[in-house]
């Protein structure tokens, strides 16, 4: 048995290698280009690809969508922030207690809210998204209201902590790829397909003995610890928080991500985190022509690869081929 | 094996089931018939969870069942097939018979996103468990394709399939040979039959008398919500109150 | 004239090129500026005279030969009003571009947010932004321009108790400006003999503020201040017309634009503003230092762009000609340049007159600001 | 004292009143497009934000007459009107509905753009039509603004119901909304009749624009939050259902309003989306009742 059967007969075999080799591409880039600016970016882009994974969970396994990863973004970033800041937690651990609060928060949101669905539970989560807002802005004494926090310990351990960008880039991409092959796994188990049943049909998967209601609270949590340990590594990398940090504006952004790397995609997720991160940073100093860009680059995605442009793209070299054998 | 008793659903003013009692005796057929309206479905929407009743109670080997939640039911032994069989369309038909097995397996979420080695190995189990039951239904060889492409028919035997990988005591089949023709309802009647030989209890309703009547150990028959007659298939085919019933209305002969 | 300046042009080249070849090859290399600036959203007039006026000081000073023979390279990022942004277009402005020094950012929330990359890079940074927060805590190499808003709260607090108006109502925006101004509205009160019998933070987005005014109308205040930027101030000022708040209606520094004069329109007769002289120049007293320097750049904006300037551009302008002035002493080197620019003194400028000290990177006291009031559809004097 | 209660009551019918108009033009619009396409137009607020720029520029500082410069806004407001249906309903006919949903928000971000680009991102403001004096009822006062706020959009949401209730066209728009595919059945053409409802949500956004730009000032990233508060309101009320909007909106205008009055300017939305979130849980049909409840449609969001 070769390796390569040995790999296909296990999901998370498959899952496991080709996390691996994306991450070692990954880490090669600096060996291969150096140290650059565009470090900081792909740093970013680490970042913003935990939120949108994250979210694509919840849609592409349960079909439905929440305006609230910006806020479980802030919460982690705050909590984060606050242990770290207020309390002197050292920074990997208040990023890991963080997650914990966001958690808490989201079951018991989750628990109220995932009653609902569709429209109504987008509306539901951007209320929640904008009393979050509204709490941090606020609640001064803690949060600093609208100035934000500022001087955010820098992320590290043992009394060495990262100073460059490098060294972010080689913490935050292990994490965010052992975080992409968590969700893969999560995505191909039994876990993941009782999730794509109730999305078809909650009573049936009730029929067969699974609390329906369960898998639905316990991967909105999932989901929006995502979010949140991506605000906890945002806070210790560009070390200050403010209310704008998980906006609504944030939240809105991270569903056109997915809008453009396709909403059941994980890998998407990334492919539109990247697809975003280059429109801002490459459209700086033109906000305007960027809002007219993303706009109309939205539009023309939807209509032209409805389901995004990763899965547009591979229908797309899929139907090539046919076409060549046929 | 189930007992129901006094049973009792109100939709606002209007019963839709009243004091109905009867029992199913483990390893049995059971038949449930009436018109159009007679409260079939209510009947086994209380029983597998979906409608709590108003009034009365249902045992499943002793223990009262009676307004529990569905997922609850189901994980007491009580799966059922729908009258429009309900398959997941977007799963493969293998996938839709794991996820009868799902229940059986503890994995959480944090042990199948980190895919520790006793998730995969219960993986392992549920699919061997779930090509198990689609074997028994006669559809292992078609097991990759997506269960939105069968016609209905095939549908129904994916439903079984999941059913039975549940490992429930208690089948609740709704019209299942629905739009069917005669050689396939021929078939479904050798399918019940084969799931009564694994020690299931079955509880079904149909319209084909034929069908019942060659079918079933007993046969409960419901009008108006009201319990009507109960007995053997020769019994109720000879009870003048269920002609009369029949007679009298006009939808179903 | 022509010759004259031609060859002291050259002189000062000559005498450059001799320093610099002398010392290190830096010769001809650009210096390069980075102008993290707002450029879109509702703050976008402010980053758009500031850009402008900076364009056009860039190209006076490459035409006649760059500083000590080194042309000038401006780099502008819009930072859209948000400090997420303007933290990403730092960080690039000094790991990608590389740049010699910053003049920027002018939304308050921007600056405090930069302040730790900037203070990490060590890059000297002039501050366009309002709020005392943007100096204080002090850093080795950052300084700010535009009068603050704890001068202007204590000129504001000054001209009160003169006229009598001692009960106040406070009112301020939910974001970085408006907490510096409330911090210090409420710090400095009972020193300087204050009440403030009223205060309430409303949000920018805010198109509503009636209820909020009517508040104020039941209170027995006898002014109210607004502490505000952007266009809240023109709304403040239209919803205290339409609800018929007659007390007098005083503003900070940041409603003194012409953009706030036309939002309001004729609603805007006599309410109050402090800040730094630039808006009155023509009434201000001839002997008066600043009053030449800000007609003459006043002239020369609306000559080019038809419209005219804002205390913005001029905080830009003043920033340009302090930071060119040092590097004209010592070059780009960090250390020298920073002490370089912590010497100026008594740099008559459009904002104020700037002495910057070891123990002040503020650079402005209460003399370089004055109280404003709106008369027939401009900005007055009134102290 | 009386007097003082007696003002203060004044005063928050008034300015609910008004506030309340101002979301409901949103809001109706919102529920309309909602019903004949079964999408949230997030490109509702731009409707408000193209019109009110439009007389602000024409008439507020180019001096056009009035007259002239809301007709152009009306004509501006129909083209993207139009526009929004092409790209939502008749380009984007095989598309699940989050797709449309992000079709909207392309569409919004864009028109803030271009908007930024054609005037600036300055905010703007015309002269009330009927002058800056407020008028005093006991001690509360009105900006006459207000009043052609209040009566006109009165006007606008009765009329509407009229020909919702009473033309051909809009039994059509109202068919279409209950089951498209038996309203093509019976012949109805389900695309004019998108077309006509994106019209007339257009016409109410553009109404807005030029009634409250007066009164509450208008830039070019306006409109996305009014779209927001206008859905929120429409949800409240119950999507789908016209008297369910402004029912809504004046709830919400209310809610808010008595926050500031009593408590504190800085809370002002805390109650309005508490009670949403409530709202949805215990009455998913909304106060009033729209068309459906909860997951009875559109139950997936991202399916085709």
């Amino acid at each position: 048995m070769s390796i390569l059967t040995f790999i296909k007969q296990d999901a998370v075999h498959l899952n496991t290698a080709r996390v691996a080799l994306f991450l070692t591409a990954i880490l090669l880039v600096p060996v291969v280009f150096g140290i650059g600016y565009y470090l900081n970016m792909m740093i970013f882009i680490a970042i913003l690809s935990l939120p949108a994974m994250g979210l694509s969970l919840l849609s592409g396994l349960s079909g439905q969508l929440a305006i609230s990863h910006g806020a479980f973004f802030a919460i982690g970033a705050y909590a984060s922030a606050i242990l770290s800041t207020n309390i002197g937690i050292n920074p990997v651990l208040s990023t890991l207690l963080a997650q914990m609060i966001v958690a808490l928060v989201a079951a018991a949101i989750g628990a109220v809210v995932l009653r609902l669905r569709s429209h109504y539970l987008a509306i539901a989560t951007l209320s929640f998204a904008i009393i979050v807002e509204l709490v941090i802005k606020e609640w001064s004494g803690l949060t600093g209201g609208m100035q934000g926090m500022l001087n955010i310990p820098a992320m590290g351990a043992l009394g060495r902590e990262a100073t460059s960008d490098i060294q972010y880039y080689y913490i935050y991409w292990p994490i965010t790829a052992l975080l992409l092959l968590f969700a893969l796994n999560l995505s191909s188990s039994r876990i993941g397909r009782a999730l794509r049943a109730i999305r078809e049909g909650e009573p049936i998967v009730d029929s067969l003995g699974i609390q329906a209601a369960e898998y639905k609270i316990g991967i909105y949590i999932i989901s929006s610890v995502f979010a949140g340990v991506g605000g906890a590594l945002y806070a210790h990398f560009v070390g200050f928080v403010t209310p704008a940090t998980g906006s609504i504006m944030f939240a809105i952004e991270i569903i056109m991500v997915l809008a453009l790397g396709g909403f059941d995609r994980l890998w998407g997720a990334l492919v539109g985190v990247v697809l975003i991160t280059l429109l801002n940073e490459y459209a700086l100093g033109f906000a305007d022509y960027k809002k007219i860009i993303l706009g109309v680059t939205l539009i023309a995605v939807m209509l032209v690869f409805p389901r995004g442009l990763l899965p547009g793209l591979i229908d797309l070299a899929r139907s090539n081929k046919y076409g060549r054998t046929a | 094996m189930l007992r129901v008793s006094a049973l009792e659903k109100r939709f606002g003013g209007l019963a839709a089931l009243n004091d109905v009692s009867f029992s199913v005796a483990p390893g049995q057929i059971k038949s449930v018939i009436g018109p159009n309206g007679a409260g079939k479905t209510t009947l086994f929407n209380l029983i597998a969870g979906t409608l709590s009743p108003s009034a009365g109670d249902i045992h499943l080997d002793g223990v009262s069942i009676a307004g529990l939640p569905a997922a609850a039911i189901g994980a007491a032994g009580v799966a059922r097939t729908f009258q429009q069989p309900r398959v997941f369309a977007s799963l493969s038909i293998l996938e839709n018979a794991m996820l009868g097995g799902h229940r059986f397996h503890k994995g959480g979420f944090l042990a199948c996103g980190l895919g520790l080695r006793h998730t995969r190995r219960e993986e392992e189990k549920l699919r061997a468990r779930a090509e198990k039951w689609l074997d028994f239904a006669g559809i292992q060889s078609i097991k990759h394709r997506n269960a939105s492409e069968l016609p209905l028919g095939q549908q129904r035997y994916v439903e079984i399939a999941r059913a039975m990988a549940t490992g429930a005591k208690l089948i609740l089949m709704d019209e299942p040979a629905a739009g069917l023709d005669e050689t396939e309802t021929k078939e479904l009647g050798e399918m019940v039959r084969a799931i009564r030989g694994t020690g299931t209890t079955v509880l079904i309703i149909d319209h084909h008398m034929d069908f019942i009547m060659s079918l079933a150990d007993e046969v409960l028959v419901l009008n108006f919500g009201q319990w009507l007659a109960e007995g053997t298939p020769s019994q109720i085919q000879n009870s003048e109150i269920v002609i009369e019933a029949y007679l009298g209305s006009d939808d179903d002969a | 004239m022509n010759i004259k300046k031609l060859s002291l042009t050259a002189l000062a080249l000559g005498a450059s090129i001799l320093t610099y070849t002398s010392a290190f090859a830096q010769d001809g290399a650009p210096i390069r500026f980075g102008a993290p600036l707002i450029l879109s959203g509702p703050g976008a007039f402010a980053g758009e005279a500031g850009k402008r006026t900076l364009d056009v000081l860039v190209d006076t000073v490459n035409a006649a030969g760059g500083i000590n023979g080194r042309p000038v390279e401006m780099i502008y990022y819009d930072t859209e009003g948000k400090p997420d942004v303007a933290v990403r277009v730092v960080n690039r402005l000094v790991k990608s571009d590389r740049v010699d020094a910053v003049l920027g950012p002018i939304a308050s929330w921007e600056a405090v947010a930069v302040k730790q990359a900037l203070d990490r890079a060590g890059v000297p940074t002039l501050m366009l932004s309002a709020t005392r927060a943007s100096v204080d805590p002090q850093t080795d190499c950052m300084f700010k321009l535009p009068a603050d808003d704890a001068i202007v709260v204590s000129k504001l607090y000054e001209y009160l108790v003169s006229a009598g108006l001692t009960k106040i109502a406070v009112i301020s925006t939910l974001d970085g400006f408006g907490d510096g101004g409330h911090r210090e509205l409420e710090e400095q009160a009972s020193a300087a003999g204050i009440e403030i019998v009223f205060d309430e933070r409303f949000s920018m987005e805010d198109t509503d503020l009636a209820p909020l005014l009517n508040k104020v109308k039941r209170s027995d205040a006898q002014a109210l201040i607004n502490w505000s930027s952007s266009r809240a101030p023109v709304i403040v000022t239209n919803t205290v017309r339409q609800i018929g708040l007659e007390i007098p209606l005083i503003h900070s520094h940041a409603a003194l634009s012409p953009a706030v004069l036309k939002g309001a329109g004729e609603n805007a007769e006599g309410m109050l503003a402090a800040g730094a002289k630039f808006e009155a120049a023509d009434s201000l007293p001839d002997d008066d230092p600043q009053k030449a320097v800000i007609q003459e750049y006043r002239a020369s904006y609306e000559a080019a762009f038809g419209e005219a300037p804002n205390q913005f551009g001029a905080g830009a302008y003043d920033a340009f000609k302090i930071l060119t002035a040092a590097i004209g002493q010592v070059g780009t080197e960090t250390k020298a340049l920073c002490h370089a620019i912590e010497s100026t003194s008594n740099y008559v400028g459009l904002g104020g007159i700037y002495t910057y000290s070891e123990s002040d990177h503020a650079g402005l006291g209460t003399d370089s600001v004055i109280v404003y009031q709106v008369r027939s559809g401009a900005w007055h004097i009134v102290k | 004292m009386t007097s003082l209660i007696v003002s203060d009551l004044i005063q928050i019918v008034m300015t609910t009143l008004t506030v309340g108009s101002m979301y409901a033009l949103i809001a109706v619009g919102v529920s309309l497009i909602y019903s004949a396409t079964g999408v949230i137009n997030f490109a509702q607020g731009e409707f408000v934000m193209l019109s009110g720029m439009t007389v602000a520029s024409l008439y507020g500082s180019m001096g056009w007459p009035l007259t002239t410069a809301i007709a152009v806004a009306l004509v501006v407001v129909l083209f993207y009107a139009a526009l929004l249906t092409l790209l939502t309903s008749i380009l984007a006919a095989r598309i699940s509905l989050i797709g449309v949903l992000i079709i909207t928000i392309g569409a919004s971000i864009a028109t803030q753009g271009i908007a930024a680009r054609i005037w600036d991102s300055d905010t703007h403001r015309f002269a009330p039509f009927s002058g800056e004096d407020p008028i005093r009822i006991l001690d509360a006062t009105i900006s006459p603004q207000a009043l052609w706020i209040v009566g006109v959009t009165a006007i606008c949401i009765a009329g509407l119901i009229w020909f919702m209730r009473s033309t051909m066209a809009g039994k059509a728009m109202r068919a279409c909304s209950l089951d498209q595919a038996a309203a093509t059945m019976v012949g109805i053409p389900v695309k004019a009749t998108v077309l006509l409802s994106f019209t007339l949500s257009g016409l109410l956004g553009a109404v807005g624009g030029i009634l409250t730009t007066p009164l509450t000032t208008i830039d070019a990233n306006s409109g996305m939050l009014l779209a927001i508060k206008g859905f929120t309101a429409a949800m409240l009320g119950g999507m789908g259902s016209i008297p369910g909007a402004l029912f809504g909106a004046l709830l919400i205008a209310f809610v808010e309003t008595v926050t500031v009055t009593v408590g504190s300017s800085a809370f002002k939305e805390l109650p309005t989306f508490t009670i949403i979130i409530l709202v949805l849980l215990f009455l998913p049909r909304g106060l009033v009742g729209g068309r459906n409840e909860i997951g009875l449609q559109h139950e997936d969001l991202t399916r085709q």
